[in-house]
């Protein structure tokens, strides 16, 4: 049976952020066999639906992840608007897109300090966790949380922006670009990051279908899948592209996800400039009835919002498919035969949200 | 009869004896009581010989000449018999020609010759027949411990013990009658006697692949032998004379150096350097004790004391560089070998070929300081390795395998055994100890001699070196919890066998400035003529014995702390999920999953195929070089 | 006399390795753009260890610690006396093994994989550390530092290129990126800790002053190469030493740590090329 | 967000279906399970950003055919449906048998009655 | 004089949390509130850790984790929860696989409030926890 | 290709110095938005129980008889819900966050 390690990449790691277990079958540091074992965040907060009314679940929503919160709470809104056919305001609209798009931003520069981390190169990390806190304030600033901002209700948003607060934003992206130049060229252009991202990990167009891999790890592979060119929000009278890689490795992933933040920052500036004026929310009345399911964009890629009522205050179910756990099967693919130095990196290449995942 | 005959002899008669004892009891003694007679024997012969060199010449010359052919033609006569009945022509072919030549030379051509001193005992024999009497002998001793259970461990392979026995004896003498004598004819007597004996005892268990890897060893070593057929006649039509001293006193001009040549490839033959190295891992089929005796301590060392008494031939001239590179060749791709293998006699067996390799560039070189290095790697690397055998063999009865991995639990079974291979296998490289002192000393006087290459291949295979050792000592040290595990008894021959070698191998590192200063500097002193020194300084000397010194009293004076220092027992970190035995921890699908270590192995970052295909090829064309260099030197 | 030098440096020496490790994590943390600790933190970490309870996993993998610790100040000893360099790096060596035993003996996962990859280290940089032992001896036809730094010309004239390669296996022995394969100062590690995952209070401390010896070592290699007779040169051997700590602070920065057959190609490679080429030149000028 | 198309069909159709699908170049985004009075499985499918549901109304104890052999990452849906509401899905091909979370409480989502 | 109070290292173990804790409590090691000088090293081995923070509430699977993990700590140690979730259970108090705050399973003694505590709470929260760490230290050497 | 390329960030770090704000000594100014505490002015609460009613996470007790409405401020998660439905607009979030502390104590409330 040769000489074979069997090591736990347990819950507890210094490298993971988050709780997740893997059976590690090594034969000279090469990964022979991962079995995974997830299971230590899943709280069954969907059960919660019979015990809150259709208003409080909005706040349980956005508690399903501290990262992604921000969308949650957003897609759950939208889609008891669809079950209700309500419409919210045009300027509502904007402020949501507004606040998604940030909160895509933050996403991506803590999964890139997150990265640079798993590869021993520490001062990258504190250098994008810097940059990710100038937009936990300009957060803080606009919705007074800094991770989780109940800011988002069906029929609307709660807080406004006001003129200042809007500048601030403007300014804060333009120094965002400037200070992301440089990250990017280290990203990108750096040998011994090229020597440690270069060819790891690789998934073809093929197996990402297969595999049924969603966000940046399919358009990694070259797979054209992303939900904001529908128009859900505001994204429909944005101008933007949908960013592809072809060659699917860890490299071709972390250039997605770093154009992606330039894209952001881009679709920030389009919104404040259309952004319209009105009132942020309109009064909704009645029960929902019936039942709608939500394609929305998360910064890992695709969600679907299924929720189901039936004319009273509480809801049947609200079923949420988040994008990672879509992607596990492809990380449990790209594990076989990679490196035991090359685990944590492939780990969170998928950029892996294990809160998300298990609910 | 003088006690040197008595010396060669005595081991004779006992090998008779034994081999017409067939009940277990009564050759069991007997064989004990030859063992320590043969021990008592050689510290005898040694201490009286000790200062004065010996001369010896027999008067009844002739009779022992004619004894001798009349034997060699026997054994002929059996090997020509062996190679045509398992249809391996190419041995009848070898040794009827050798038998053939030293016959016709015997008869025609050495009426003229007159031999001074068929018999020679300087200090580098003293120092080899002590290691192959006291070694040897030990070895025979646990040999009775271990046959006990061998034959009820494999109970498909024929008993033949009381063979087995004999053949460990005839070695004994053939090996003293080699070191000793100084008229080739005896020499290669010898030398044709040890190549039987490693025939017969690689083949004892008459399995398929040990008879394949028997026959293998055979053809090798003949060639060799015919090598050193060649080489005795011309010297003997050459030069008029058949003694090794006169032709050590020449001068390397060319016409020496052919047979000084031949001389080289059958010592490179017999001490399996690298294009002939294959024969050696064959022969590790045999029962360990023979592995330990022939295969790892005495019979590969012969060729290189062959070597060390022509050093100052081989020094300056281009004979000596080629094998200085071969040796070069041989040390670093099997300590790389070495790193990929996980059975532990492979293991013993690339690291003996590495250190032969050394040994073999050390003698070559022929500097002063690189012949004190060359025999204090002959006496530590005996010693060390014959005890690492000898354990090797206990622990294959203790745990019932040989694969380095499950040694983790040996220090459960038993901490004795333990505690004697951690020796075995510091003795080979920790710094206190003797062979890293030769290996220092090796360093300096390649520097010294400004052979910058060999200073690299050394650097990088005791890089090499440092790796496969610690990582077995690792697994030894890791006292992992056991399994059930039936415990086998430790026999009382195999453990006197064992701890003596175990404190050999501590007295000989306390002892190595003694042994320089009685043995090693007289003889260089003759040699070299200038009065020779110690190579290394007297303070490092001091700091090194202080260091060993403090090795010994480290373990003891740990006991009184462990004693008063309670401390609280937590669980190993298994990333929170350890199931509170410290083996398995709860997995997926909710299992319970055993935790498994093992070394590292590298087989596809130094793929031994690959490097022993190139080293043959460049040890070959090595060869090549030397020849056409002699023939165009020649030709000249 | 004698004696009291002894002492001396035994005492000395850690304190001076444990304020070069705390300025190292200062100006580290001032690169990343923080504040950073006070430069006493070392000393901080390691009384409180020392006050810790002292548990423990199994009796026998305190010992190789301990003697890992006496045969490293060993060496400070023999190198700051100026004994034999040659001597001094195989007890160095020594030292290393026994610290790889005692992961072994602790017998977990993770310190398992950690000694596999601290013996890979051991075999990448074994080769450059002894060729610097010999080029010194080379330059200088002693083994003694004392005869090396009381030459005429500094080493560093003879022995380009070993120097240059020293320079490259640093990273190994200093634990820094990009060669921190086995154990680093920052937690990040896929390994965990590697071979100090099973040790905590008193042992942990122990750790720790062995590798600021370790710290000390190296800088007095890096001395030697241009130490002379006369004290001016004394000066441009400290500034030398400076100047590599500053690289190596740099480089843990600002390099991605590397995978362990690059880390052992690239070790190999260089100590291959630069000390033999190095070495060949010096022997072709007569020395 | 484009019309939901939705079709009932009945557990043995499910295995053709897939696979017609499948050939079309559907991506399987999810399987969702309601409990109201009896359980209801829906399959959704998405090609070039148009969703399609199929949609299964059963009660507990019948047996459904995993579809894993056909679309392989269907593994970790079923488990979860199969561990969370106990319908019982036969040969998946990972199958972690009530193991994928290890929660405490048998089958939460079907306990209906102590909610009012 | 004791030493604890300079240097705390801590041990950050996440259970059933929805992650919102944990990145402020890395984000306590960032340049802009940088826990390092205080002697703050977050090592991943409970073997070296002084401070346990446990962020998020405690489900079924985590309990024999989070125990394994207290029991390898050395003496003196201390529990700081933080979070709303690590408290009390936060809004996942009625779920069925969510046990409740963190006090159910060890014993906890520093609470940090927030959803999403900020990091000047978990600083704060570190502190004071200095401070019982030399009570125990104290009471320990008796 | 290019080695080292981060020695340009992080020669801008050293000039530019720490970005840390020594938090215990200079605290970061609050936005009049933080989500803090939750304050009641309790001569204006009515006791109704909406708030009550309405927390998800159940953090309010209101009793009616003895006019004592209190707020249990380690379960409350500053979601700013009970803000919005209280009739009387008597409940107000500061922006400062509450203190952590050794026990789970309540806030206490009652109008005399
Ligand atoms: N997976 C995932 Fe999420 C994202 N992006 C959510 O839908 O992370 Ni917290
Ligand atoms: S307290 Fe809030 S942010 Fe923290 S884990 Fe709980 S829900 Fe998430
Ligand atoms: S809702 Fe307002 S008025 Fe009513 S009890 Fe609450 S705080 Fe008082
Ligand atoms: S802020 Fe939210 S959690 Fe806190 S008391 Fe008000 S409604 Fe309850």
């Amino acid at each position: 049976m040769g000489n074979r390690t069997v090591i736990p990449f347990g819950p507890q790691h210094p490298v993971l952020p988050e709780p997740i277990h893997l059976d590690l079958v090594l034969e000279d540091e090469t990964v022979i066999e991962a079995i995974p074992q997830i299971g230590y965040v899943h709280r069954g907060l969907e059960k919660l639906v019979e015990k809150k009314d259709f208003q409080q679940f909005t706040y349980v929503a956005e508690r399903i992840c501290g990262i992604c919160s921000f969308m949650h709470g957003m897609g759950y809104c939208m889609s008891i608007e669809s079950i209700m056919d309500v419409k919210i305001p045009e300027r509502a609209e904007f402020l949501r897109t507004i606040w998604a798009e940030l909160s895509r931003l933050q996403s991506h520069l803590l999964w890139m300090g997150l990265l640079a981390d798993a590869f021993g190169f520490e001062s990258l990390f504190m250098h994008s966790w810097r940059l990710r806190e100038q937009i936990l304030d300009i957060f803080e600033l606009t919705t007074g949380g800094r991770v989780i901002f109940s800011v988002c209700e069906i029929g609307g948003v709660r807080k406004d922006l006001n003129a200042e607060m809007i500048k601030k934003i403007s300014a804060v992206m333009e120094q965002l670009e400037k200070d992301m130049v440089d990250i990017a060229n280290v990203f990108l252009y750096d040998e011994s990051v090229k020597h440690r991202t270069k060819g790891v990990g690789v998934l073809s167009k093929q197996a990402a279908f297969e595999l049924g891999a969603v966000g940046p790890m399919a358009r990694a592979s070259g797979i054209h899948m992303d939900r904001r060119t529908q128009g859900y929000a505001a994204y429909g009278k944005l101008k933007f592209e949908p960013i592809i890689e072809i060659d699917g490795d860890c490299y071709a992933r972390t250039s997605v996800r770093l154009r992606e933040i330039f894209q952001s920052i881009d679709l920030i500036k389009q919104c404040i400039a259309l952004l319209p004026e009105g009132d942020i929310k309109v009064k909704i009345k009645g029960k929902p009835n019936g039942e709608h399911y939500t394609l929305i964009e998360q910064p890992r890629g695709e969600v679907l919002y299924y929720s189901k009522a039936n004319g009273t205050n509480f809801l049947d179910r609200v079923r949420v498919r988040t994008p990672t756990f879509a992607n596990v099967p492809a990380l449990l693919e790209t594990l076989k035969g990679c490196a035991l130095a090359d685990v944590p990196i492939l780990i969170l290449t998928i950029d892996p949200c294990i809160s998300c995942t298990e609910r | 009869m003088h006690e040197i005959a008595i010396l060669i002899l005595f081991p004779l008669i006992a090998s008779a004896f034994i081999f017409f004892i067939r009940k277990d009891k009564a050759r069991n003694i007997l064989v004990r009581i030859c063992s320590i007679v043969t021990i008592f024997l050689t510290i005898y012969v040694a201490s009286k010989y000790f200062n004065k060199a010996l001369y010896l010449s027999f008067n009844n010359e002739t009779i022992i000449n004619q004894i001798l052919m009349f034997i060699e033609i026997l054994v002929a006569g059996y090997l020509i018999f062996m190679g045509i009945k398992n249809k391996k022509y190419i041995i009848s072919i070898f040794s009827a020609v050798q038998t053939f030549l030293i016959i016709w030379f015997e008869l025609t051509q050495s009426q003229g010759i007159e031999i001074k001193a068929s018999m020679v005992f300087d200090k580098l024999s003293l120092i080899m027949v002590l290691v192959v009497g006291i070694i040897g002998s030990l070895v025979c001793l646990y040999t009775v411990g271990y046959m006990k259970w061998y034959h009820i461990h494999h109970e498909n392979y024929k008993e033949r013990k009381s063979f087995f026995f004999a053949v460990m004896f005839v070695f004994l003498a053939a090996m003293f009658g080699l070191v000793l004598s100084n008229e080739l004819t005896w020499l290669y007597f010898c030398w044709e006697l040890t190549t039987l004996c490693s025939f017969l005892l690689i083949g004892y268990t008459k399995t398929q692949d040990a008879i394949k890897n028997s026959f293998h060893a055979l053809t090798i070593n003949l060639g060799g032998g015919v090598c050193f057929a060649l080489a005795i006649i011309f010297i003997g039509m050459k030069f008029k004379t058949l003694e090794l001293s006169v032709l050590i006193g020449m001068k390397p001009e060319v016409v020496v150096l052919i047979p000084v040549f031949l001389l080289a490839i059958s010592a490179l033959t017999k001490s399996a350097q690298m294009p002939f190295s294959s024969w050696l891992l064959g022969a590790m089929v045999a029962p360990t004790p023979s592995s330990a005796l022939l295969h790892s301590a005495t019979m590969v060392k012969a060729g290189v004391y062959l070597l060390i008494r022509l050093a100052p031939l081989l020094g300056q001239s281009s004979v000596g560089q080629v094998v200085t590179f071969i040796g070069g060749i041989t040390f670093l791709a099997n300590s790389f070998i070495a790193i990929s293998q996980s059975d532990a006699k492979k293991i013993l067996a690339y690291s003996t070929i590495a250190n032969l390799g050394l040994i073999v560039i050390c003698a070559s070189i022929g500097t002063q300081e690189s012949l004190w290095a060359a025999i204090l790697l002959i006496i530590f690397h005996a010693i060390a390795k014959s005890l690492l055998f000898l354990s090797v063999g206990s622990i294959e009865h203790q745990l019932g395998s040989r694969n380095v991995e499950d040694m983790d639990i040996l220090l459960k079974v038993s901490r004795k055994l333990s505690l004697y291979i951690i020796i075995g296998i510091a003795g080979m490289f920790l710094a206190p100890f003797g062979m890293l002192i030769s290996k220092w000393v090796a360093m300096k006087a390649f520097i010294d001699s400004n052979n910058i290459l060999t200073v690299i291949i050394l650097v990088y295979g005791s890089a090499a070196t440092v790796f496969y050792w610690t990582k077995w000592m690792g697994k030894l040290v890791s006292n992992a919890n056991k399994k059930e595990q039936v415990i086998h008894t430790f026999h009382i021959d195999e453990e006197t066998a064992i701890f003596t070698q175990a404190v050999l191998v501590i007295i000989s590192c306390f002892s190595f400035p003694i042994i320089s200063k009685y043995a090693l500097e007289p003889y260089l002193a003759t040699l070299f003529g200038s009065s020779a020194v110690i190579p290394i300084g007297t303070s490092d000397v001091n700091i090194m014995l202080l260091m060993l010194s403090m090795f010994l009293i480290l373990p003891i004076s740990f006991f009184p702390i462990y004693k008063n220092d309670k401390r609280r027992k937590a669980l190993t970190y298994m990333a929170g999920v350890n199931t509170g035995d410290n083996e398995s921890f709860n997995s997926a699908f909710g299992k319970n999953r055993e935790v498994e270590y093992s070394n590292w192995y590298m087989k596809d970052y130094f793929k031994s195929k690959k490097i022993s295909f190139w080293s043959n090829t460049l040890c070959i064309t090595g060869l090549c070089v030397g020849v056409i260099l002699i023939v165009l030197a020649g030709g000249r | 006399m004698l004696i009291l030098k002894i002492i001396a440096i035994i005492i000395i020496a850690p304190l001076a390795g444990g304020i070069i490790t705390g300025i190292d994590r200062v100006i580290s943390a001032r690169l990343q753009g923080r504040k950073g600790p006070p430069i006493l933190q070392p000393f901080f970490d390691i009384l409180k260890l020392l006050e810790k309870e002292s548990i423990e996993v199994n009796t026998m993998h305190r010992f190789f610690v301990y003697v890992a610790l006496i045969f490293i100040i060993f060496t400070t000893v023999i190198m700051l006396l100026g004994g034999d360099i040659l001597l001094a790096l195989f007890v160095l060596t020594l030292g290393s093994i026994f610290f790889v035993l005692g992961g072994y003996a602790s017998n977990s996962p993770y310190s398992n994989v950690g000694s596999e990859r601290e013996l890979l280290q051991i075999m990448a940089y074994e080769p450059m550390i002894l060729l610097t032992g010999i080029g010194l001896y080379y330059a200088d036809k002693s083994f003694f530092i004392k005869d090396i730094i009381s030459s005429s010309t500094p080493a560093i004239l003879f022995l380009p290129g070993v120097f240059l390669g020293l320079i490259f296996i640093l990273p190994f022995k200093l634990r820094k990126s990009p060669f921190d394969l086995s154990m680093t100062h920052h937690g990040h590690q896929e390994i965990v800790q590697g071979i100090k995952t099973e040790y905590s209070g008193k042992d942990l401390a122990i750790i720790e002053i062995t590798e600021w010896y370790e710290t000390i070592i190296i800088f007095t290699l890096v001395y030697i190469f241009f130490a002379t007779k006369s004290p001016l040169s004394h000066i441009y051997a400290i500034t030398a030493c400076v100047f590599v700590f500053l690289f190596e602070i740099l480089l843990d920065n600002g390099i991605a740590r590397v995978k362990w057959q690059s880390a052992l190609n690239s070790a190999w490679l260089v100590t291959g090329v630069l000390g033999t080429v190095n070495l060949i030149v010096l022997s072709l000028l007569g020395r | 967000m484009g019309q939901q198309k939705l079709d009932i069909i009945s557990p043995n159709e499910l295995l053709d279906n897939t696979m017609r699908l499948k050939n079309a170049g559907y991506r399987l985004v999810a399987i969702s399970c309601t409990f109201k009075n009896g359980i209801e499985l829906t399959y959704s499918f998405d090609e070039s950003f148009e969703l399609l549901n199929l949609r299964l109304n059963i009660d507990a104890d019948v047996e459904i055919e995993s579809i894993s052999c056909i679309y392989p990452y269907a593994f970790l849906y079923e488990n979860e449906i199969k561990e969370l509401f106990g319908v019982n899905i036969q040969n998946i091909s990972v199958d972690f048998n009530n193991n994928l979370y290890k929660i405490a409480v048998k089958t939460p989502f079907n306990t209906k009655e102590e909610n009012e | 004089m004791n030493f604890s109070k300079k240097s705390p290292w801590i041990l950050h173990y996440d259970g059933t949390s929805c992650n919102g804790c944990d990145i402020e409590v890395l984000a306590c090691l960032t340049p802009l509130y940088d826990a390092e000088r205080f002697g703050i090293v977050n090592t991943g081995n409970p073997k070296h850790a002084d401070i346990l923070l446990i962020t998020g509430s405690v489900n079924e699977q985590n309990i024999p984790v989070i125990s394994q993990l207290y029991e390898q700590m050395p003496e003196p140690k201390v529990v700081i929860a933080i979070g709303i979730c690590a408290t009390s259970g936060g809004i996942f108090a009625e779920c069925y696989n969510v046990v409740g705050g963190v006090d159910k399973v060890l014993p906890v003694d520093i609470y940090v409030p927030g959803c999403a505590a900020r990091p000047e709470a978990i600083i704060d929260g570190i502190v004071m926890a200095l401070g019982i760490l030399e009570e125990k230290q104290k009471y320990a050497r008796k | 290709m290019s080695f080292l390329s981060i020695t340009k960030i992080l020669i801008k770090n050293i000039f530019h110095g720490p970005y840390t704000t020594l938090y215990p000594i200079e605290k970061k100014d609050n936005y009049e938005n933080t989500r803090g505490r939750i304050e009641n002015k309790i001569s204006e609460c009515i006791f109704c129980g909406i708030c009550e009613r309405r927390c998800p996470t159940v953090a309010i007790k209101v009793d009616k008889e003895i006019h004592a409405w209190s707020i249990q401020r380690f379960q409350c998660i500053q979601c700013g819900y009970c803000v919005e439905v209280c009739p009387k607009k008597c409940l107000v979030m500061n922006s400062q966050y509450t203190a952590p502390s050794t026990g789970k104590m309540r806030a206490e409330y009652t109008d005399a």
